[in-house]
């Protein structure tokens, strides 16, 4: 679909500080263009290390298209990214990880600042409160993401032609992860745990959903707190309901919880998901170390039963320049390598620069006219990497499974946790990680 | 040298000014009664001995050493014990309880429980009862009991014989006629009988200042003297 | 706009938007002095009023209130929910007066926090109850407030969705016409309550505060005028959380129901001055003042933006000990942790001006018989 | 006016009001008895604040006898039953005025308004004003109740219980604390009020006692051991040994007074 | 379906396990409130920073074993270490505890409650805040548990023990056993020595107590002292426990069931908290038992211990202990 790559190359000269950009090639107009975006990720506090790995993501991808190091005072605030012609004003805003602030926020970037543009969102509630009572009322288009609940690309409530999602998603570690297990490995029954809210309530209905499918059985399902630690009457119960394997649809708030009991206590069955970000790399990791002793082996991990893990995406799991590059620039710029939320949200960034180039204009609705089908050229999971499905706007990439490894000495600084995924086991094309146009649980067709 | 002096007190609540330069004197030994009408700063002046509401100006002396400043413990310390007029109990404590917390030293709380019950033999049978569920009397009682088993040197004693029927305040007129033997009082009473019954001499308190005072043997409770200052 | 001068003012007054929530909250904060300083119950549950008025607007909007379309005019709703608040407070209250002191305060926040799990558990009020249910697209426009019906004295509320108007020359953004129309319902329930305050039910609300022993003995029947006062203070309480949800257009349980959202009006009471009515909403612009003072990470004002822009890169890049730069440092004790310096202001505000604002200042200026009043609450200790 | 019967009150196991029967007539009847005796918990009994293990009270209204027994303090109130408190029981935050203000306010059907203001009900505070001018507090009654001397207050707990035209009242001690002076007042009030209404009077100082009653009650131990009028009481034997026999000036001398004896039998039951 | 789980329920096994279990989560409550019953019981100081106290105990307890054992350390000195712990936990808020009363809590007693709680409120946003802080620079994740002080605990603390077919947690065992610890040392200090009396006596009235010559200044200080002691006692025994664990929103976690303990025992008693934090440690416990095998309810725990409240106080409205207003004179 996609036609030009090269837009990428021509502005180097420009080191990306020159904001008068009167050199602008490609536009033909010879005039720069700005675009205005509001990016709305956790700044500060307990969960500021999701929206710095979303930022961060962001950013590269911008930086990436305008062949210049991703900018590294990335707090809040006002950041100018320049890539080709174009100027991105990125204004930045504190979510706290809340739906509350996060519509202050965007209602506060659309009222007040005039944003071209939204982008952002890493709690799931957050970002449907967003869609619902911003995007749809103000008209700005949104470049989703991180969240990950599925539920906002496939229902018809907020699904929208203003509402664009780059970032992989529940449905697709489900389409991924629960596919690979019911048909890889002799798991014929699971046992389904997720938190109580808009993120854990997606993982469960799309495994159910999936496994089912594939003709696993479910043999159980319970919500539970997000931080809940009584576990150990849980997994027993998992137990005894036959289960051979057990998916928990959680955050780093409980997954510590759940994995140390598990690990703690003598379970037949194994546990997958999702294999999550760094923090719960390490936090898993120390739980790990503490429970199964160190130095940690690849055997013992194997022999706990831990996994495998569908991969959104990680670092090392992808052998192509644009990933080569981003991985380095990324590790040099920030000092940890990228993890499962930053190839999302780069593809973002990659994608509205090539809408801008694509349509010539900035104004929102340009911006997401040109995304609508959109075939990603640049990204971490390879040259067109990713496309948006015109039913719901989201976009398909491959996925990954993979079994947790100690972390190998390369990695050790710029990961930080004991753990890391370990070669992908398989591979799933991205049109079969995708809710099909036709499935009943897509309730979105526009 | 007295036991107490005061000299030149005044006190304020807030703003508004209670005591106007109180001057008197307790030798030790000696019962002195404190006399006046309703809020002319009786209660007030045991108040500011005590230090619970100090005094802006002015000076009190407890055996040549300056009161003021110090905290209402330490003044109780120094052998000060207080009867108030409100009875104040530790309603929640039992009567036992009330009088050992009066008694500083462990060693004398079987003398101390001893002395309070032969005073008041209703207090023995009532040693195990919340004090907060005694009668007014017997809670009035069980105040005194509270100050004699203190083994203080001064006891100020606001209005003892309040709402007791006439032969408790008999019983409560006995106990204190019974322990000034040991112990120099100033008392407030309201009962001038009885005040003169009790104490050696008298101050008249008028409008914050002591306008009168002389011997009780001198006097008669419908005296002169407090007829004008007691009376409309 | 850039000016020196702006940029001070921007780091210190709070936006538009700010005070249109001053408004809402302080108007909850009103409602929770009229009970808690006038009665001396402490009302310690009584965000599930706000949250039952937040509630109820949405849900009508979202047409999931039986009997009532999404069409329903905003006032209606607003009325609604007051009356459902005012069931819920007889309902409470019947049980709860039976108790005084701290047990009533705990009584009630028992009660709250049940309807705030019930709340967050309930999957007909949004697909995530946990979430908290949002206006959605069967009610795109903007709630209005004035007369029903008569679309010349409405005006429609909200930041993305209030009517913008032209007047003498300028003109009002959605959020201004919000500030005032809002401002109008708040100064309408706020001359009620004052009304009701000196009347003779509030006298005897007064009195109860005062000594309710003796009120009984006198001849009042004070278990009924509680239950009116906690009644009609719930009726308030739910208009202020429908003026909320009316403005926010979303609701979520934690910031309605829960209890730390009665602990804010609480705050509000008491730096405005407990039993003053009024100072509740200066106490809460105080505290939003504040708070936006010193946590705007990024949004143009307060204060963490403007050291960053005041000391420039370069003094920022500056470093201290080891590896901290002195933006860092700023970064480290600023971002994100104006809760340290709001709580910091509150003990301080305790501790040297403990009656309050409006208290205060009502004592410097020698208030008469009414206004010396409320200064204290439940009476002197002993 | 008031009638009990078989009035009886239980705590654990002491019966401090023990099967009373007494009526009160149109006259100024006082209570007398030592400390102990149930006088305040039959005062209780009556207004409702505590209900009784047994027996009934009754009050007369419009020539009918109402049962009252169970009803609620603020009923027996409201229907006319109004009383001082022997420990001073007043709203401290509020004027002196107010004080009085909102007992007269109880009285009235105005209590409800919600929607008028407080100054609409000049009535009210006049009467209140007529009140205090009545105790001898008029020049007060701007001042918190809160900053009164401790005999002041005793005056403004008589007059919050003249508010609102009583039935009957009940006074506790209302010379708890006064001084001489004040008691002569205080006195002359209560002869006064006793013109208007009838009277129940708790009362230890005998002077007073004698002086202002139609008819005294003893109580002891619960129990009504004598009734009748002043000089007749007095003279009773019963009464002697059980109360009076007390304190008398010039005794402590000659230490003939004991008093352990006379309490000792007290509510050991 | 509820037939079905009501008769697995009554399996001596099922209901022994729920007993074990409750009687651990009631050790634990009695922990959590103690502290706060004595301040707010003698006090009548309504400390809103319990929480937070308990949550800087957690901490510290986790810092002093996290500095002292290392994976080689035997089982038995873990347990040594971790009652040194206590005890210098204990001590380094009985200090702080001390300074907070002497600082800011002791202008505040002549004034209604309504202000300690205000004070204590915005005492424990700057507690949370300074620790957020610190967690920041040390890049601790300050909103799930620390683990590396989880991982400190004796191994047998995690392994199961069987009481004939109950199967329990050493773990409950251990809890249990603290819980007496503590419940025993507090109500003997408080009935059995001089100090509690004059710690009754001046939390009754003040003035009179001092005018007995008690000196009710250092008596409250103590009071207020001790109590956030305990609070950092509790804060390290919940610091080993997978349930809690020290984290920053353990501060919020930790004060609402201590509320809740202290207002169903009944204000100032004692002996109405131990009972409170059983009834309250069992109800948790069966209704954990229930929602983990019955019913599908998020909030069902949470939702128990706050009916516990409402029901206790509907049917005996001073708590299960408290005093009945003393009426009369
Ligand atoms: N807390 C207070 N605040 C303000 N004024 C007070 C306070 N307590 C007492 N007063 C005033 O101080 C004056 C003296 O009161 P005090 O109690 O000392 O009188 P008293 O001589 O003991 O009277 P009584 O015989 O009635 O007990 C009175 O006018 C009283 O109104
Ligand atoms: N709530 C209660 N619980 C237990 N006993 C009580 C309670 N109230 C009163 N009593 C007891 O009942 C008896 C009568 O008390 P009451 O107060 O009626 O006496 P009184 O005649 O008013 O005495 P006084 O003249 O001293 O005020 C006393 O022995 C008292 O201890
Ligand atoms: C850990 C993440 C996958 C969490 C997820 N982004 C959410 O919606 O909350
Ligand atoms: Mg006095
Ligand atoms: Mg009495």
């Amino acid at each position: 679909v996609s036609d030009d790559s090269s837009m990428t190359e021509q502005d180097d000269s420009d080191g990306g500080t020159t904001d008068s950009g009167t050199n602008g090639e490609s536009g033909g107009s010879g005039s720069a263009q700005t675009v205005t975006i509001g990016v709305l990720q956790p700044r500060a506090g307990d969960l500021k290390y999701y929206g710095d790995q979303a930022l961060w993501g962001f950013l590269s991808g911008l930086a990436y298209k305008g062949g210049t190091e991703p900018p590294t005072d990335a707090g809040s605030g006002e950041i100018t990214v320049t890539a080709g012609d174009t100027e991105y004003r990125l204004l930045v805003r504190d979510t706290e990880f809340s739906a509350d602030t996060a519509q202050t926020a965007a209602t506060n970037l659309v009222e007040n600042e005039s944003v071209d543009l939204l982008a952002g969102c890493t709690s799931s509630a957050a970002a449907s409160r967003v869609v619902t009572t911003v995007v749809n009322q103000a008209q700005v288009p949104i470049m989703l993401g991180p969240a990950a609940s599925a539920d906002i690309t496939s229902n018809s409530d907020t699904c929208s032609d203003l509402v664009y999602r780059a970032s992989e998603n529940t449905a697709m570690d489900a389409r991924s992860g629960g596919k690979y297990v019911a048909r890889e490995t002799d798991v014929s029954s699971v046992y389904l745990f997720g938190a109580d809210y808009s993120f854990g309530r997606a993982v469960v209905n799309n495994y159910r959903d999936v496994l089912e499918a594939e003709g696993v059985d479910i043999v159980g399902e319970r919500f539970v707190e997000q931080g809940y630690a009584e576990w150990d009457g849980l997994l027993d119960n998992a137990e005894e309901a036959g289960a051979e394997g057990v998916v928990g649809g959680f955050t780093v708030a409980t997954l510590p919880a759940m994995f140390n009991a598990f690990l703690s206590g003598e379970y037949s069955y194994r546990v997958f998901g999702g294999f999550a970000t760094r923090i719960t790399n390490s936090v898993v990791g120390g739980t790990m170390q503490s429970v199964l002793g160190e130095p940690l082996t690849e055997e013992k991990i194997r022999n706990s039963r831990l996994g495998p893990f569908t991969t959104r995406y990680h670092w090392n799991q992808y052998d192509n320049p644009i990933n080569d590059a981003f991985v380095e620039r990324y590790t040099t710029a920030y000092g940890v390598v990228p993890d499962l939320f930053s190839a999302g949200t780069f593809t973002g960034a990659s994608a509205i620069h090539q809408a801008i180039q694509e349509s010539g204009s900035t104004e929102g609705a340009d911006i997401a006219d040109a995304l609508k089908g959109m075939t990603v050229t640049d990204t971490p999971k390879g040259e067109n990497g990713y496309s948006f499905q015109s039913y719901n706007n989201q976009a398909r990439s491959a996925m990954t499974v993979a079994n947790p490894i100690p972390t190998t000495d390369e990695w050790a600084d710029n990961w930080g946790a004991a753990i890391m995924p370990g070669e992908p086991l398989a591979r799933i094309s991205a049109d079969e990680t995708t809710i099909p146009k036709d499935s009943d649980q897509m309730g979105c067709s526009l | 040298m007295s036991l107490l002096e005061l000299n030149g007190v005044h006190t304020y609540y807030g703003d508004s000014h209670i005591l106007e330069g109180v001057d008197l004197s307790v030798e030790a030994g000696e019962v002195v009664a404190l006399a006046g009408r309703n809020g002319v700063g009786k209660t007030t002046t045991l108040r500011t001995i005590l230090q619970l509401t100090p005094p802006r100006e002015g000076s009190i002396t407890f055996r040549d050493e300056s009161l003021v400043g110090l905290e209402t413990h330490e003044v109780a310390e120094r052998g000060l014990g207080w009867i108030p007029e409100d009875r104040r109990m530790f309603s929640q404590l039992t009567v036992e309880e009330n009088l050992r917390a009066a008694i500083p030293d462990p060693d004398d709380v079987g003398d101390g429980l001893r002395l309070a019950f032969e005073s008041f033999p209703i207090l023995e049978e009532r040693r195990g009862q919340d004090a907060g569920t005694l009668s007014g009397g017997q809670q009035q009682m069980l105040a005194i009991a509270r100050g004699l088993v203190g083994d203080n040197d001064l006891l100020l004693v606001d209005e003892p014989s309040e709402g007791l029927a006439p032969q408790i305040v008999a019983d409560v007129a006995e106990a204190l006629s019974n322990a000034s033997e040991d112990v120099t009082m100033l008392l407030v009473e309201q009962n001038l009988p009885l005040a003169l019954d009790l104490a050696d001499r008298f101050y008249i308190l008028d409008k914050g200042r002591v306008v009168d005072d002389g011997e009780t043997a001198a006097v008669t409770a419908d005296d002169e003297r407090f007829r004008r200052y007691l009376s409309a | 706009m850039n000016s020196p001068v702006s940029a001070e003012t921007q780091m210190l007054l709070p936006t538009v938007e700010t005070m249109v929530g001053v408004l809402y909250f302080g108007l909850f904060a009103i409602s929770f002095d009229f009970i808690s300083g006038y009665t001396g119950y402490l009302s310690f549950g009584h965000a599930v009023f706000y949250g039952t008025g937040a509630y109820a607007v949405i849900l009508i909007a979202n047409g999931k209130m039986p009997l009532l379309g999404p069409g329903t005019p905003f006032m209606l709703s607003l009325l609604v929910g007051g009356l459902i608040a005012i069931v819920l407070a007889i309902l409470v209250g019947l049980v709860s007066f039976r108790l005084s002191g701290v047990y009533f305060a705990m009584i009630t926040l028992g009660f709250a926090q049940v309807f705030y799990v019930f709340v967050r558990g309930w999957d007909y009020v949004a697909t995530n109850p946990r979430d908290g249910p949002a206006v959605g697209p069967s009610h795109a426009e903007g709630f209005q407030i004035g007369i029903p019906g008569i679309d010349q004295l409405s005006l429609s509320i909200g930041v993305l969705t209030g009517d913008e108007i032209a007047l003498l020359g300028s003109t009002l953004s959605g959020t201004e016409v919000s500030y005032y129309m809002i401002g109008l319902v708040v100064l309408a329930c706020y001359f009620a309550m004052q009304r009701i305050i000196h009347s003779p039910f509030g006298r005897v609300m007064i009195a109860i505060r005062e000594n309710e022993e003796r009120a009984i003995a006198i001849g009042y029947n004070t278990y009924l005028y509680k239950l009116g006062a906690f009644a009609i203070s719930g009726f308030f309480a739910a208009v202020a959380g429908g003026l909320f949800a009316g403005f926010k257009r979303s609701a979520s349980p934690e910031n309605s129901f829960y209890f730390l959202v009665t602990g804010d009006a609480l705050l509000a009471s008491i730096i405005g001055g407990f039993g003053t009515l009024a100072g509740s909403l200066y106490g809460h612009l105080f505290d939003e003042t504040v708070r936006e003072f010193l946590s705007k990470a990024g949004q143009g004002g307060g204060l963490l933006p403007y050291l960053r822009a005041l000391l420039g890169q370069e003094t920022l890049d500056a470093t201290l000990l080891g590896e901290t730069t002195i933006g860092g440092l700023i970064d480290l004790l600023l971002n994100g942790h104006a809760s340290l310096y709001v709580g910091l202001v509150f003990v301080l505000f305790v501790l040297y001006v403990p009656d309050g604002l409006l208290g205060t200042l009502r004592t410097r200026l020698g208030g008469t018989f009414a206004e010396a009043l409320p200064a204290k609450l439940w009476g002197d200790s002993e | 006016m008031l009638r009990t019967q078989g009035l009886t009150r239980e705590f654990g196991g002491l019966t401090a009001v023990d099967s009373v029967d007494f009526e009160l007539d149109t006259e100024l009847c006082s209570l007398i008895g030592p400390n102990g005796a149930g006088k305040t918990t039959f005062f209780n009994l009556l207004t409702g604040t505590l209900s009784p293990t047994e027996g009934t009270v009754e009050l007369r209204r419009d020539g009918q006898w109402e049962d009252i027994t169970d009803a609620s303090p603020h009923e027996t109130a409201s229907k006319g039953l109004h009383r001082s408190y022997q420990v001073t029981n007043v709203f401290p935050n509020s004027t002196v005025l107010e004080n009085v203000r909102v007992a007269e306010q109880a009285h009235s059907d105005a209590a409800t308004t919600f929607w008028r203001n407080v100054d609409h009900y000049d009535e009210f505070t006049e009467r209140a004003h007529e009140l205090l001018d009545r105790v001898g507090l008029a020049h007060r009654a701007e001042d918190l109740a809160s900053t009164l001397s401790h005999g002041a207050k005793r005056k403004l707990e008589v007059a919050i219980a003249l508010a609102g035209d009583p039935a009957v009242l009940l006074l506790d001690e209302p010379n708890a604390g006064v001084s001489s002076e004040s008691v002569d007042e205080i006195r002359d009030l209560i002869e006064a009020v006793a013109e208007d209404y009838p009277v129940l009077l708790v009362e230890h100082n005998m002077d007073i006692v004698m002086g202002v009653s139609d008819r005294v009650v003893v109580l002891h131990q619960g129990a009504v051991i004598a009734d009748g009028p002043p000089a007749e009481v007095r003279a009773n034997p019963d009464v002697q040994s059980a109360y009076l026999g007390g304190y008398e000036p010039g005794s402590l001398d000659d230490g003939t007074t004991t008093g352990s004896d006379t309490d000792a039998g007290e509510g050991t039951a | 379906m509820i037939v079905e789980a009501l008769a697995e329920f009554l399996t001596l096994g099922e209901l022994g396990g729920v007993i074990v279990n409750g009687l651990a989560k009631s050790a634990l409550y009695v922990m959590i409130a103690s502290g706060l019953t004595l301040i707010f019981g003698l006090m009548g100081v309504l400390n809103f920073a319990h929480g937070s106290l308990t949550m800087v105990g957690a901490y510290l307890g986790g810092l002093l074993m996290v500095v002292t054992v290392t994976g080689g350390t035997a089982p038995l000195t873990r347990l040594g270490l971790f009652f040194v712990a206590i005890v210098v936990v204990f001590a380094l808020l009985t200090v702080l505890g001390g300074a907070i009363e002497t600082t800011i809590i002791r202008p505040l007693y002549d004034r209604p409650p309504i202000y300690q709680i205000l004070l204590t409120f915005g005492l424990t946003l700057v507690i949370e805040e300074l620790v957020r802080i610190v967690l920041g620079v040390y890049d601790l994740q300050p909103l799930s548990d620390w683990q590396a002080a989880l991982a400190t605990k004796p191994q047998f603390l995690r392994e199961p023990v069987a009481l004939g077919p109950v199967s329990a947690g050493w773990m409950s065992l251990f809890q249990i056993l603290l819980g007496m610890i503590t419940v025993v040392g507090i109500w003997a200090f408080l009935t059995k020595t001089r100090y509690g009396l004059y710690i009754r006596a001046g939390s009754e009235d003040a003035e009179m107590a001092s005018a007995l010559g008690i000196d009710v200044r250092q008596v409250f200080t103590v009071v207020f002292a001790l109590g956030i002691g305990l609070a950092g006692v509790a804060g390290t025994l919940l610091m080993w426990d997978p349930t809690w664990g020290a984290s920053v929103p353990l501060a919020a976690e930790t004060l609402l069931p201590a509320f809740i303990v202290v207002i169903v025992g009944g204000l100032g008693t004692f002996r109405g908290t131990v009972a409170a934090a059983l009834v309250v440690g069992m109800a948790d416990a069966v209704t954990t038992w229930w929602f983990q095998n019955a019913i599908q309810f998020t909030g069902l725990p949470e939702l128990v211990l706050f009916l516990v409240l409402v029901v206790t106080l509907i049917v005996r409205p001073q708590g299960l202990f408290g005093v009945e207003e003393v009426g009369g004179h």
